[in-house]
């Protein structure tokens, strides 16, 4: 147990808290990119230097851009006068509250059956690079069309439809 | 080709760059308090009022005739008539100002004042720093700060003030032939009629002093 | 030749800008250039509806420097006037200068000596170049070119200005015009000097002509920006620079002939476009036709007195009437309309400005451009505030 | 340690120094303690590099438009920044009645903070790099992609309708050029095999005869250099493509409503950015801090580090002096039609390089498929536009 | 001085449920899909977990799990976020609530 | 280019009844303006502007003059009976005497138009237009919608004259602002001195120089 790991778990969980209670949508965005943060940490913490440093560059860098965007497309960013919360948000804290009774659980009741922390293992970008294009090649170029599709997609859906008729 | 002209012009400030360097004349910029360019001759900048002789008060050209005053196009010049009247150079009784402001904050150095002035009382001073602390009260000039002699007159603008001087002396000649020719045909008028008149005449131009 | 149809059926308000509409999405921003904004000029506020980036309506709003210049100018003489023409269009003191000096010479009817023709022409045609190289500059600057444009464009005008303040006794509020001549003569040296001025100005073009005109981000900016028709142009009333960018043979040192332009072999450049690269170019080329005038009059310039003798200073008052003189000033037709009726005060004095009414057509222009362009045509148009408030 | 030569002494000077000093602490802290140093090191030497490089600009600027630029404060004006830090520091900091305070304070802090982040693996000299990450060369495209949040930040928390048009170009433009700077040093990564910037320095730190390798001096290095160059003056928002803060149109853009020191931090972090992108184009393609012919190597590497980078602030200072702004549309199209197509091709030489084996055949071929490319996209691009020079016709 | 996976794990499922509640409390599209990502993050803080702590790391299987998942994350985040976008267009709103007419 | 009368005809011509009259200049500068009424003025103007030969079509300067009501003063020759005494004799003689009447003419709103062909490359045609009077009847046509360089002008007249233009597509105040009442331009305008008044450093001057004079007078006196 040492301190960096509380202080980084604080600050996911603190940054994911705020994200979701924080009234103003911007400020959501910028605390839910401390969550991020905080976990990209973790990460690191935790000897996985390119994920961390990837979760950094595309959920910081892009992710959170995207996510900011948005908000200013759609004048978001202003407080709506309803509320923020859902009709039904006692339901969906109560379903949040089951999940995560039946996770921590199921978590500490598998306890014993982990194993202990090995040796930090020596993971070079170059062992990432030989796993990408060799074991992982198939899935690799799976998640490259899946990211050519997702991102033509999202340009066709987002795309400004001219003849669109009035009214 | 894309890029060509981008090129170009970057070879043109390259070379600007190098040359600033190297020849002093691309570099228009003068250092000013060290440096100055010296004053045109023509330059103006505010109105001073030019006067004779040594005493600032007594030698004053303004005969306070207010011409300035009303074509100046800002309003900016003030000017009190004498009640009494002194001689002015060719010995001709004139008003004086008792009281000639010019508001410099208000003024706009067009020089229109010197143009219309038929005395060559008004003149333009080509000293630029003016700057004063007190904002209302220093920018306001009176007769004191404005009158400057004929000598200052002189050397800022050589010129034109050899010019007016030659115009005044040509005058104050004509002026004096004048009184001189009246004097003798006063004279003679005496001589001729010495009885019948005891001469009335009072000489117009001869009080100099 | 010219390209205006005038005999063409005008359906109503063919003349007018076109209502833009929004293209739906989201909320329309509206943004106010100006007055403190750093490329309008001077204090000159534009109300400009933006969607997205795209001005779908464009309202200047004018007199923040007003201060009535043709109230003042008659309730004094005709002479005080003219220092008020230097404040103007602060750029070229001297074109305004004449611009006045020939209304009231065609109200009284006075003459003007043979070398004060050249004197002024000269004046005019060195204040033209100076305008224009400043008009690009500024363009340039209105483009974000860090200012170096600019400071070429002012290395040039500062000699010029020196010219001036040499002659004139002042660098930009020259007041050196008067009706029936001018105030001063300039002397044999200054002629001299001038001549040397003019004759280094065409290495300058050359430098500034090198630095921009093939620069292919200048041609991509300005290049079909803020096109101006011109049948529009010339009902708008657009005049100068601006005017021939579209196209529109129409110079009045071609047209009127005042003055004694009709001795001088120039030319006048016409662009096709009517874009911005159009009328930033034309004042390159107008600029190279100056320095052809310059060279000209400096050349022939006669001996003489450079006022009329028979012209009064003080006490001007000409006779019951009116008269409107005009000349191409470096920004448009620049024209004074005088109504005397007989006493030492114009009764009516009125300033055509060449730069306000060439903002008539703004909006026209930028209507469905990008906000960046804005300024970009604003520069192009070439104003100045102190003409277009009054 | 007293038989390495002068040269290799004075080459480690600074290595030496912070092992001396470590070396009066228990061994424990050494590490730590070596690491404060090197920050402290960093987050001096920048600043300072800053300063000099703000009055190097201004004196630059100005002498390319024939003035003389500041020469007042100090000999040849060289304390202007002082003066201008003091003036920034003693200035009123203004927050906009409607801003959101907490953002508002925290953005030039986040830039701030990710930019010297990027420094700790930039490899200024042998021996001479902070962090030598594995993955260094992700390391400082993840903390390069950070600053675009204090773009929006900035923009967003001042409430100004100008401050959020240029929030949004700076965020659309960073984004866009990001790609193509990761895009372009990409194919380092090809070559090179590796994402550490201190191993991408050691393979070119080679020489033929006296020549170096740098990756420069092959048609893909110097196609991926030129495009570096190009996304970084977009990344740093550096003319001609400083739309984001085009005081023409949209008066400062995300920092219009930022005074004092504030300001000041923006204006620090961008010049830092800037410092920290010329480092790294320098790492990737001019071979770091090698020296540039191998019979110059008795200079010290943190000297050529250093005077490369230079070299290039020289260049962005050059181009600002010189050219005018892009429109926002043209900057998006330049960035997707023209400069990310030309990565993309250059990827593809790259791997050609990679594979066709030594020998004159991949110099030609490689250098004629980037030249085809952007001469048919280039004229195209002018072409289909209908744009280029034009002649005009005179009236009589 | 090591942290216990349990610990990572019950951090994980933590967030998970913030995201979740996140995603079913909040009216607003585009709060739905950071509550989205912020579950997804916390599944990504498993595998890492998960592979930190499995006997061979080198492996790299939970570490090749989680990248790929940012991966697929990103692209998800692009298309969430473009039909909120789209959305907005035809309704001129956010709010899930009133999104319930099934025409634009 | 034709001369005015010759226009006249023209235009009389191609618009019956369209009241021109010519405005003769009697200065130097001989440009004389055709008054046109502002009931056909719109169909002048497009004449003006389509007609091949005049193809007036730049309107260069719009401008307006303000002619107050004016007091004239003239003496008339009156002849009346008075009665006499004519050699001790009172009776009634005609008598001619030389009387000072007064009358007040009354003022109009003018606005003048020059007119200059692009096409030809003639001009200037000056036309006028007048008012009724100087208060609430001050309507004119526009002519925006014929010469568009009439807009800013027209706008600027009603501004500072206070002539309102009908069919002036955006009739706003153009040099003052928006809540601004009366009309600077016209020759009976009055500065109001508390309008917004802010104290310039020209009173201040003033009032000080004098007491500054008073007190060196006074210090002078003491001596």
């Amino acid at each position: 147990m040492s301190v960096v790991f509380y202080l980084l778990a604080a600050m996911t969980i603190a940054g994911g808290l705020a994200a979701v209670l924080l009234k103003q949508l911007v400020h959501a965005a910028l605390a839910v990119t401390v969550a991020f943060a905080g976990l990209a940490l973790l990460y690191l913490d935790l000897d996985a230097q390119f994920a961390g440093f990837a979760q950094i560059l595309v959920y910081i860098g892009a992710v959170t851009i995207l996510i900011v965007f948005a908000i200013l497309l759609t004048r978001s960013s202003d407080l709506p006068k309803e509320g923020v919360f859902s009709g039904t948000w006692a339901v969906g804290l109560m379903i949040a509250a089951g999940v995560f009774a039946v996770l921590g659980w199921a978590v500490l009741a598998s306890v014993r059956v982990v194993p202990q922390q090995s040796p930090a293992p020596a993971v070079t970008v170059r062992d990432i690079g030989n796993a990408l294009v060799g074991r992982y090649a198939l899935p690799l170029e799976i998640v490259g069309l899946l990211l050519t599709a997702a991102t033509v997609g999202a340009v066709i859906v987002a795309m400004h439809e001219k003849e669109r008729p009035k009214g | 080709m894309l890029g060509e002209g981008i090129l170009k012009g970057l070879a043109e400030t390259a070379k600007n760059f190098f040359g600033s360097y190297v020849s002093k004349e691309r570099l228009t910029t003068v250092q000013y308090p060290e440096e100055r360019i010296p004053t045109v001759e023509n330059a103006r900048v505010f109105p001073f009022l030019v006067y004779d002789g040594p005493d600032w008060e007594a030698g004053l050209r303004c005969v306070s005739c207010q011409i300035c005053e009303k074509e100046c196009p800002p309003k900016c010049i003030f000017i009190e008539k004498s009640k009494d009247k002194k001689p002015d150079f060719v010995g001709k009784m004139q008003f004086y100002p008792v009281r000639f402001d010019i508001d410099t904050s208000v003024c706009m150095s067009c020089q229109i004042c010197v143009e219309v002035c038929p005395f060559d009382a008004i003149r333009m001073n080509t000293g630029f720093e003016l700057a004063t602390g007190d904002r209302f009260g220093g920018l306001l000039l009176d007769r004191k700060h404005l009158a400057h002699s004929n000598e200052y007159y002189h050397s800022i603008h050589p010129t034109e003030a050899a010019e007016v001087d030659a115009r005044r002396a040509e005058e104050k000649a004509a002026a004096e032939a004048k009184a001189k020719a009246a004097a003798e045909a006063a004279a003679a008028k005496a001589a001729a009629a010495p009885a019948a008149a005891p001469a009335p005449t009072k000489q117009p131009a001869e009080g100099g002093s | 030749m010219n390209v205006v149809d005038t005999k063409s059926e005008k359906h109503e308000g063919w003349n007018l800008p076109p209502a833009v509409a929004p293209d739906g999405e989201g909320e329309l921003l509206e943004v106010s250039m100006g007055p403190h904004h750093p490329s309008t000029h001077g204090v000159f506020r534009m109300d400009v509806t933006l969607d997205g980036e795209r001005v779908i309506r464009l309202k200047p709003v004018f007199g923040y420097l007003h201060r009535n210049h043709e109230k003042l100018a008659e309730g004094q003489t005709y002479l005080a006037s003219i220092p008020y023409t230097d404040r103007l269009d602060y750029i070229c003191s001297l074109t305004n200068n004449w611009a006045y000096a020939l209304a009231v010479e065609k109200l009284a009817g006075q003459e003007v000596p043979e070398r004060a023709e050249y004197v002024r022409v000269i004046l005019g045609e060195l204040t033209r170049v100076q305008n224009h190289a400043l008009a690009v500059g500024f363009l340039l600057q209105d483009m974000g070119a860090s200012g170096t444009p600019l400071m070429y464009g002012f290395r040039e005008r500062e000699e010029i200005l020196d010219l001036f303040e040499t002659l004139t006794g002042s660098r930009m509020m020259c007041n050196y015009m008067r009706f029936g001549g001018c105030r001063v003569d300039p002397t044999a040296e200054w002629l001299e000097r001038a001549r040397k001025i003019v004759a280094k100005l065409p290495k300058f073009v050359d430098e500034f002509e090198a630095l921009l005109i093939g620069n292919e981000i200048l041609i991509a900016r300005t290049q079909g920006t803020g096109i101006l028709p011109p049948d529009l142009a010339v009902n708008a009333g657009v005049t100068g620079p601006v005017l021939r960018a579209s196209g529109v043979n129409y110079d009045l040192r071609k047209v009127d002939r005042y003055s004694i332009y009709d001795r001088f072999d120039f030319k006048v450049p016409l662009g096709e476009h009517g874009d911005v690269y159009d009328r930033f170019m034309i004042r390159l080329l107008e600029l190279r036709q100056s320095l052809r005038i310059l060279e000209q009059a400096l050349k022939d310039i006669p001996g003489g007195p450079v006022m009329d003798p028979k012209a009064k200073i003080r006490n001007f008052r000409p006779k019951p009437g009116e008269a409107y003189g005009r000349i191409e000033a470096p920004k448009g037709e620049l024209g004074f309309y005088l109504i005397s009726d007989g006493g030492p005060n114009p009764y009516r004095y009125r300033v055509r400005p060449p730069s306000l009414i060439n903002l008539t057509i703004l909006e026209d222009m930028c209507l469905g451009q990008n906000v960046a362009d804005v300024v970009l045509i604003l520069g192009s148009v070439d104003i100045v505030l102190g003409e277009v408030d009054r | 340690m007293a038989t390495t030569p002068f040269s290799t002494q004075l080459d480690q000077i600074f290595v030496l120094l912070r092992d001396w000093l470590v070396g009066y602490l228990p061994a424990a802290y050494r590490p730590a303690a070596g690491a404060v140093l090197g920050v402290l090191g960093i987050i001096s030497v920048f600043p300072a590099l800053f300063a000099l490089t703000t009055v190097f600009e201004r004196k630059g600027l100005g002498r390319m438009q024939n003035r003389f630029g500041p020469n007042r404060v100090g000999p040849y004006g060289f304390f202007q920044p002082v003066a201008d830090g003091i003036k920034a520091l003693i200035k009123e900091d203004v927050i906009p009645f409607r801003a959101d305070g907490v953002v508002h304070f925290v953005a030039p802090i986040v830039l701030l903070v990710t930019v010297f982040m990027g420094f700790a693996v930039l490899p200024v000299g042998r021996n001479m790099v902070l962090a030598d990450m594995d993955s260094g060369l992700l390391f400082f495209f993840a903390m390069g992609a950070a600053t675009e949040l204090s773009v929006f930040m900035a923009g967003w928390s001042s409430r100004n309708k100008y401050s959020l048009l240029g929030a949004m170009r700076g965020i659309a433009q960073m984004i866009s050029y990001e790609v193509v700077l990761l895009l372009s040093a990409v194919s380092i990564v090809m070559i090179g095999g590796s994402l550490s910037l201190s191993k991408i320095v050691e393979a070119q730190n080679s020489y033929t005869g006296i020549f170096p390798h740098w990756y420069v001096f092959t048609p893909w290095g110097l196609a991926g250099f030129l495009m570096f160059g190009v996304a970084a003056t977009a990344e740093t928002n550096r003319c001609p493509f400083d739309l984001p803060e085009g005081e023409s149109e949209i008066v400062a853009g995300y920092f219009t409503e930022y005074s004092g020191f504030k300001f000041a931090i923006f204006f620090i972090g961008e010049y830092l950015a800037m410092f920290s992108l010329s480092g790294m184009a320098t790492t990737l393609f001019l071979g770091g801090w090698s020296a540039p012919l191998s019979i110059l190597n008795f200079i010290p590497s943190w000297i050529w580090f250093f005077g490369k980078v230079m070299i290039f602030i020289f260049v962005f200072i050059w181009v600002r002096g010189t050219l005018p702004r892009l429109r926002q549309d043209q900057l998006m199209n330049f960035a997707w039609k023209f400069v990310l197509p030309l990565s993309l091709v250059n990827l593809i030489v790259t791997a050609l390089w990679r594979f066709m084996g030594e020998g004159w055949l991949r110099w030609v071929v490689s250098t004629a498929i980037l030249a085809a490319f952007y001469v048919l996209v280039g004229r195209a691009s002018f072409r289909r536009k209908n744009i280029g020079l034009r002649s005009y016709r005179y009236a009589e | 001085m090591t942290t216990p996976l349990a610990c990572y794990l019950l951090v994980a499922a933590l967030l998970f449920a913030i995201g979740l509640a996140g995603a079913l409390v909040r009216r607003n599209a585009i709060m739905v899909l950071i509550g989205i990502e912020l579950m997804l993050n916390a599944a990504n803080l498993n595998l890492i977990a998960f592979w930190r702590f499995e006997p061979h790391p080198e492996a790299l299987t939970g570490m090749m799990f989680a990248i790929f998942s940012i991966a697929v994350a990103a692209a998800e985040a692009a298309v969430g976020l473009g039909l909120v976008i789209s959305i907005y267009r035809h309704t001129n709103t956010t709010d899930l609530d009133k999104m319930n007419r099934m025409k634009g | 280019m034709k001369t005015v009368e010759e226009i006249k005809a023209a235009i009389e011509a191609a618009v019956p009844g369209a009241g021109v009259e010519i405005v003769l200049n009697p200065g130097p500068a001989a440009q004389h303006s055709l008054r046109l009424a502002p009931e056909s003025a719109l169909a002048v103007a497009t004449f003006l502007r389509d007609d091949a030969d005049l193809a007036l079509d730049h309107l260069s300067n719009v401008t307006g003059v303000d002619w107050p009501d004016k007091e004239i003063a003239e003496k008339v020759k009156v002849t009346r009976t008075v009665a006499k005494t004519v050699d001790g004799v009172e009776q009634q003689v005609e008598e001619t005497v030389e009387e000072t009447r007064k009358r007040v003419e009354p003022g109009c709103l003018e606005v003048v138009y020059h007119l200059f062909s692009v096409a030809k490359k003639h001009g200037p045609v000056v036309l006028r237009m007048r008012t009724e009077n100087r208060s609430d009847r001050v309507e004119l046509p526009s002519m925006t919608h014929i010469w568009r360089s009439a807009d800013f002008q027209e706008r600027e007249i009603f501004d500072l004259y206070g002539v309102v233009f009908k069919g002036h597509p955006d009739l706003r105040r153009l040099l003052m602002w928006d809540e601004f009442k009366d009309h600077p331009m016209r020759k009976d305008y009055v500065e109001p001195d508390d309008y917004e008044y802010e104290p310039t450093p020209h009173d201040h001057v003033l009032a000080r120089a004098q007491e500054h004079q008073k007190k060196i007078e006074a210090a002078g006196n003491k001596e």
